[in-house]
């Protein structure tokens, strides 16, 4: 070894490198007040638009009368449907294959549908002008029960599609149907189920809710009609396919619209969709001929942009007496709302729920999904999951305690009896996927001896004595989830959106000096890739993380990716940074050797270094080497340090976890405290263990919002009833707990890295985790299955069903 | 309706505009005087995003209208930091990650501050008794709390060292 | 979210704010904290052509603490109570409500004024009012009057305060004995689901004096007499508890809305009420 | 929503089924009613404000009257648009009995509410709309007995 050469742990720990807990470098801005949010952005001349919406649910529009509004001194502009018929613009199409009203086009179906589009010299004339537009509308009959949406007589809701019995995925059986979805083998599935020594049934309800970031959606489009280009600023989580769709829907050629997705305010699944705001910001900047912003209000976002879940999933799961599952049955009504404007890859219209096996060897399942109109909100969006995960994890650990009642069995021991073994791995499920690995038991049993499982059991128990002896009003729930997601969507043979293969993308450039700058096709919304993606890369390239810039957001630079949502990021896009850290190795390789003047075969990498094989003194480092190819000729080598990977990964990646909720709850009262939350992950090779955790706490507290209290809920006319933050549940910091995290590592055996992906498993692992104890703390008392949000009186409910208030 | 002459000092600095009296202080701070540190979350004083010291008092700057801020002072995320650096509390959000997508983050820290003024030494439970003004979507808080646990020691060390 | 315009109006004097009042009848309104007000106003549900803010009136400010009577300006903000350690001392239940109420923030801003005077059931200040038998001083264009807390509601938003009043000041005797305000919400920042304020005052081991009223649980706050009375000269025991619980779920009227039905909130109310007298007993 | 109620009115029931058919009257007992129309024997036009504390809205709408069998019974049906705060519709459905000299009205009333009133108020609105509907019964019964009173003392 070189005596002046640090030894190898030192120089890899100067990388900040894999499994380095490195600070985070967007923090410096974001702690100062100088994040550049779309709504920080100002320029010359702009506009401002706002829009005028449906009070009803379900209404004939008869007349608008936009006169007054255009009165008003400052407004420019008053766009309605009729404005946008012209450019075919009036519809849009989703990115479920339906379509969907940017204006209401004769009626609406939806309260906070956008009916026109002011346009204002600023916010303050806009808002005026909207409540001098004037909507006549004709009040039509409401349905906001999917059940009730297929009955022979519901009303038509989408009269566009009257007669139509054929749908994007398939043939549609009612006039409010969409789709029906089929997977697995329903005649074995049924047979199992017929001949089972115990079958459990249960219908299991995961309720409408909404990503609410707390930065709400916006764009400014600005239209340069000297140069024909148009930039368009916005919340976007996956920009280039916005700007493909944009191109697409408007006729712009692509390489003249630049999409730039500048800081993101939280993303989770809210700004996957392109919404009426964005299209009518466009038009309206074509029009007018200068920028024009759009930005909604809280209300707006949580009344029309995107919903979450919506699923009644009724359930079917056959085992043996002891406790071996032998198949399993479900059957999803599914409420789409008014426009199936679902995000889920093409050929998935429910997304992933047929990972509704989760964890389990389960020799035979059947799944089928229908899809129905309601007068409700379209979306449908992956709500910090990939694709209907979460109802899929919370089915499955839903109906693993179902059966579990039903079998007067531990539930802890169940999961454990039918876990997917270590050794199973590569596993293929009964609904079509094949998990890449996984040691379930290995980390089942780290979780429970880390709460002390038996403890707590003997604990409850003592409780329940005391409780019916009158010595407490308290009773402990223990919720138990082991869960599995998949995560990284996904291979190009079977993921695709609007015909986009969801592969990712990175391109790397070394500067001369030895630093680099690395450009994708994901987008944070508070993820830290600058942080992260720079690990990746220092431990591929042997550049401290430091010297190297991320750049992700700009259409213009980045090569092209489909975005960052469903913990795709690491999986797709990580995989494509370690890739092309990969090929500038490989020509770094062939510097070196021509510098060191051996054969390339003849130097090996050392963390920062190509070295001569057993001459340790002699080597080149990557800075060396950066500086090397730009300024010496070497014969068959391009001068320059760039390079750029396309990845198309493999299979998925299947994260896993095992969480324990520890819950008191008052039978008086309904309400919870959080005793105790052990979140074990498993999320393959980890890549930054600090913000793991920061992605576990933040995803726990969505799941904990979700779980107990957070809906869009309706009235039977279709208003929504949790329209603001005073009635929509965000959880402040009062009624957040205390998180223990963990973790296993399994890596993924496909990915460059072995990661896998950790966003989502919290929100996925943690509905499940606190609804089982809300659960687990009246399964004494019989209870069986309460829908969700466990609100105070919806636990105050199960308390009264079960006469526990005397 | 006539626009009022309006008198505001701003982190130290004074300003003088005409604005509408419905014109609300988040506004005027961001686009008239270009401080975009304070955000807008949520519009119905739930979510803090908003928040400013307004003469001593942590206000949610959304819910004020410029009218009635005429004659105050305001103290923004902008104008914690000095110029040679970040203040404890930015850098104990960034040490103890604190913040993930940033849009809370001015809010949240021109919030802590105030509270530390009042409280030099609070424990874990009067901090998240006394920031649950300011809704976070991406930490789940508990990293927050961490650090401005950190910041309360930093500064009562440093208040320590000077005496 | 942007509010309509309006005119806006800073005066320094009761009188002055009083004059203006008048001057634009149904068009003005006084704005004390205006953390109701605004967030209506915003959402173009509140229609105000005239602002009459009050930050500016001295004498609508202070707390103090004299010969058995507490007098609060009508803007004192719920910070003030909290910090105010005279009140702390002499009426230990202000401080007690006053931390249950919105966040800080809000607190910093919110009066004890607007809080009381508004009108809506939501708020915590008028049922801890009437439990403490305040006392409310309005001024008008004719000089001022007093109305009891326990008379001032009518329904969601109407009181006794005639549109060209304001409320000057609050005041109650200094409050004895044991006390305690219970809150059950959703969440920091919600409005009571249920709330009770209690006071109770012992002797010899039975009740002497005893007061209840309820937050959120009707269309006004609900101050209940029967309640109190089925404490008097009791132990406190079970039964007697369970009489004053009875007596408070009859006098209240509590409506379905997203914090849950009626049946609920009755039955919460009559938990929170227990604690809450539990708790006085407890400290008299 | 659903209410009901009833109340005695001092005056024969004939005199109550003119009055419940008179736009004047009408006017005079709807909370906030700024303007009331007649357009034909069974549709009038209505201008209502609406004020609950902070809150005042305006709405416009028609009322359609059901005049079968009168004089026992009497029926309304109305539905107004508010602009940005939302939409109102409802009615009553009005039984009117001889009780000597005197009327006893029976009312069941229902109101339904939309848009943004109905998502922001909803705590609210019960309590709200059955002190309105108190409100105009009882102004209507005071409006009645006070012509029926002035009547009888002009004869």
């Amino acid at each position: 070894m070189n005596e002046m050469s640090p030894p190898k742990a030192e120089r890899a720990a100067a990388l900040k490198g894999l499994g380095s807990a490195r600070k985070r470098v967007e923090d410096a801005r974001f702690t100062q007040g100088k994040g550049n949010y779309v709504d920080d952005l100002k320029l010359p001349g702009m506009l401002f638009g706002d829009f005028v919406r449906s009070p009803y649910a379900h209404a004939r529009v008869k007349s608008i009368n936009a006169d007054k509004a255009k009165e008003l001194p400052g407004v420019v502009a008053v766009l309605t449907a009729e404005d946008l018929a012209p450019l075919n613009l009036h519809w849009m199409p989703t990115l479920a294959g339906d379509k969907q009203m940017v204006l209401a086009d004769g009626k609406v179906l939806f309260q906070g549908q956008e009916v026109a589009f002011v346009v204002a010299e600023d916010r303050y004339i806009a808002a005026d002008a909207v409540e001098l537009v004037e909507v006549d509308y004709e009040e039509l009959p409401v349905v906001t029960d999917p059940f009730k949406a297929e009955a022979e007589d519901a009303p038509v809701l989408r009269e566009d599609l009257e007669g139509k019995m054929e749908g994007a995925h398939g043939p549609r059986r009612h006039h409010n149907h969409i789709f029906t979805w089929e997977q697995g083998d329903k005649a074995s599935t049924e047979s199992v189920l017929g001949s089972a020594e115990v079958v459990a049934e249960e219908m299991v309800y995961y309720h409408r809710t909404h990503p609410c970031p707390l930065e709400t959606c916006g764009c400014v489009a600005s239209m340069d009609k000297v140069n024909g280009k148009l930039t368009l600023h916005g919340t976007f989580q996956a920009p280039h396919a916005v700007r493909t769709v944009a191109s697409l829907i408007s006729g712009i050629a692509e390489h003249n619209i630049r999409v730039i997705s500048p800081d993101i305010g939280g993303g989770f699944g809210n700004k996957v969709g392109v919404y009426s705001g964005y299209i009518c910001a466009i038009v309206a900047s074509i029009v007018t001929g200068v920028p024009v912003k759009w930005i909604e209000d809280r209300m707006e976002n949580l009344m029309s942009t995107a919903f979450a879940r919506d699923y009644w999933m009724k359930g079917k799961i056959a085992a043996t007496k002891d406790g071996k599952i032998t198949g399993l049955w479900c059957h999803v009504t599914a409420d789409h709302g008014a426009f199936d404007a679902c995000a889920d890859p093409t050929k998935f219209p429910a997304g992933f729920f047929n990972i509704c096996t989760g964890s389990y060897d389960i020799p035979v399942a059947y799944l089928a999904v229908d899809g129905v109109y309601t007068n409700k909100a379209p979306g449908g969006v992956a709500y910090r999951c990939s694709f209907r995960v979460t109802e899929a994890a919370y089915f499955i650990e839903r109906m693993i305690e179902v059966l579990a009642i039903k079998l007067d069995m531990d539930a802890a021991e169940l999961r454990a009896k039918n876990f997917i073994k270590k050794d199973q791995f590569p596993y293929n499920s009964a609904l079509g996927w094949e998990y890449d690995s996984g040691d379930y038991h290995t980390a089942w049993d780290k979780a429970l001896k880390a709460v002390d499982y038996e403890g707590l059991r003997k604990e409850q128990a003592q409780r329940i004595e005391d409780f019916k002896a009158g010595k407490t009003r308290k009773l402990i729930g223990i919720g138990l989830t082991h869960f599995t997601e998949i995560v990284g969507a996904g291979p190009v043979k079977n993921c695709d959106i609007l015909g986009l293969g969801m592969f990712d993308s990175c391109e790397i450039r070394i500067h001369p000096t030895g630093s680099a700058i690395a450009r994708l096709g994901t987008i944070s919304q508070g993820q830290g890739h600058a942080t992260t993606f720079a690990q990746i890369l220092a431990s591929e390239i042997g550049i401290p993380a430091d010297d190297i810039t991320v750049e992700e957001g700009d259409t213009d630079t980045a090569p092209y990716g489909l975005g960052t949502y469903g913990s795709r990021s690491t999986p797709v896009a990580g995989a494509a940074t370690a890739m092309a850290g990969r090929k500038i190795r490989a020509k770094a390789q062939m510097i070196a050797a021509y510098l060191l003047e051996v054969h390339d075969d003849d130097v090996e990498w050392d963390v920062d270094r190509f070295v001569v094989k057993g001459a340790p003194e002699r080597f080149k480092t990557m800075k060396e080497v950066a500086f090397a190819s730009y300024n010496q000729p070497i014969p068959g080598v391009e001068p320059g340090l760039e390079a750029v990977s396309y990845y198309d990964p493999p299979n998925m990646t299947y994260p896993f976890g095992a969480y324990i909720c520890v819950m008191e709850i008052d039978v008086d009262t309904g309400e919870h405290k959080i005793r105790q939350f052990y979140a074990l992950d498993d999320c393959g090779t980890r890549i930054n263990p600090m913000i793991i955790e920061g992605q576990v706490h933040g995803g726990l507290t969505e799941a904990l919002a979700i779980t107990m209290g957070q809906e869009i809920a309706y009235d039977d006319m279709g208003n929504v009833k949790t329209g603001t933050l005073m009635d929509f549940f965000v959880p402040t910091s009062w009624e957040t707990p205390h998180y223990t995290t963990d973790f296993t590592v399994t890596p993924s055996p496909h990915h460059p890295i072995g990661a896998k992906g950790v966003g989502e498993s919290p929100n996925v692992g943690g509905v499940p985790a606190f609804s089982n104890a809300v659960h687990d703390a009246f399964r004494p008392f019989g209870l069986v299955q309460s829908h969700m949000p466990h609100d105070h009186w919806r636990i105050w409910k199960i308390a009264h069903d079960f006469g526990l208030h005397g | 309706m006539s626009k009022t002459h309006i008198k505001l000092t701003v982190n130290g600095k004074q300003h003088e505009l005409l604005a509408e009296p419905r014109q609300l202080l988040i506004h005027v701070l961001r686009e008239e005087l270009g401080l975009t540190g304070p955000h807008i979350g949520c519009e119905t004083t739930h979510c803090g995003a908003c928040t400013v010291d307004l003469d001593g008092k942590s206000v949610k700057s959304c819910t004020v209208f410029a009218a009635q801020a005429n004659g105050a002072e305001v103290t923004t995320i902008e104008g914690l930091g000095g110029p040679d650096g970040l203040h404890v509390l930015q850098q104990m959000f960034k040490e103890h990650h604190g913040l993930q997508c940033g849009f809370c983050t001015p809010g949240m820290i021109t919030r802590a501050h105030r509270l530390l003024q009042e409280n030099p030494d609070p424990s874990e439970e009067e901090v998240r008794f006394g920031m649950a003004g300011n809704l976070c979507r991406c930490t789940g808080y508990q990293n927050i709390v961490k650090a401005i646990l950190a910041a309360a020691a930093e500064m009562n060390a440093a208040k320590e060292a000077a005496q | 979210m942007i509010p309509g315009n309006f005119e806006y109006y800073r005066p320094e004097s009761v009188s002055d704010a009083v004059k203006l009042l008048a001057q634009h009848g149904d068009e003005a309104r006084a704005i004390a904290g205006g953390h109701s007000l605004i967030p209506m106003m915003k959402l173009r549900m509140a229609e105000v052509g005239h602002l009459v803010d009050l930050q500016a009136i001295g004498d609508l400010k202070g707390i103090s603490v004299d010969g058995g009577m507490i007098t609060v300006g009508a803007m004192t903000t719920q910070h003030e109570l909290i910090a105010s350690e005279a009140l702390a001392k002499a009426a230990p239940i202000i401080r007690e409500a006053s931390l249950q109420i919105a966040d800080p923030q809000v607190r910093y801003v919110g009066t004890i004024g607007g809080n009381v005077a508004n009108g809506d059931p939501g708020n915590d200040m008028p049922g801890l009012m009437q439990c403490l038998d305040a006392t409310f001083v309005l001024a008008g264009p004719n000089g001022t009057r007093e109305v009891a807390a326990r008379d001032f509601y009518e329904a969601a938003y109407f009181t006794a305060r005639e549109d060209d009043e304001l409320l000057v000041s609050i005041r109650f005797a200094t409050p004895k004995g044991g006390y305690a305000y219970e809150k059950q919400k959703r969440k920091i920042g919600d409005y009571a689901t249920a709330a009770a304020a209690v006071l109770i005052e012992k002797n010899a081991g039975k009740v002497s004096a005893a007061s209840i009223a309820m937050t959120n649980l009707s269309d006004t706050p609900v101050y209940c007499q029967e309640a109190a009375e089925a404490l008097l000269g009791t132990a406190t025991g079970n039964p007697d508890i369970e009489a004053a619980v009875t007596a408070m779920k009859a006098a209240i009227d509590p409506q379905e809305d997203n914090r849950g039905p009626v049946e609920f909130k009755q039955h919460v109310a009559g938990v929170i009420l227990r604690r809450a007298i539990e708790r006085a007993v407890s400290r008299a | 929503m659903e209410m009901n109620d009833e109340i005695r009115i001092e005056a024969p029931r004939s005199r109550v089924y003119e009055a419940l058919n008179d736009p004047a009257i009408l006017k005079e007992c709807i909370p906030g009613c700024e303007e009331l129309t007649q357009h034909s024997d069974t549709e009038l036009e209505a201008k209502v404000v609406l004020k609950i504390g902070p809150v005042k809205a305006r709405f416009g709408g028609n009322v359609t009257l059901d005049k079968t069998n009168a004089p026992e019974r009497y029926s309304l049906a109305g539905e107004g648009s508010g602009g940005v705060a939302g939409f109102a519709k409802g009615g009553a459905d009005v039984d009117l009995e001889e009780d000597g000299d005197a009327t006893v009205l029976r009312y069941t009333a229902t109101a339904d509410i939309g848009g943004k009133i109905a998502q922001l108020g909803s705590r609210l609105i019960n309590s709200t709309a059955n002190r309105l509907a108190g409100q105009f019964f009882k102004r209507f019964k005071d409006e009645v007995e006070r012509e029926s009173v002035s009547v009888d003392s002009s004869a």
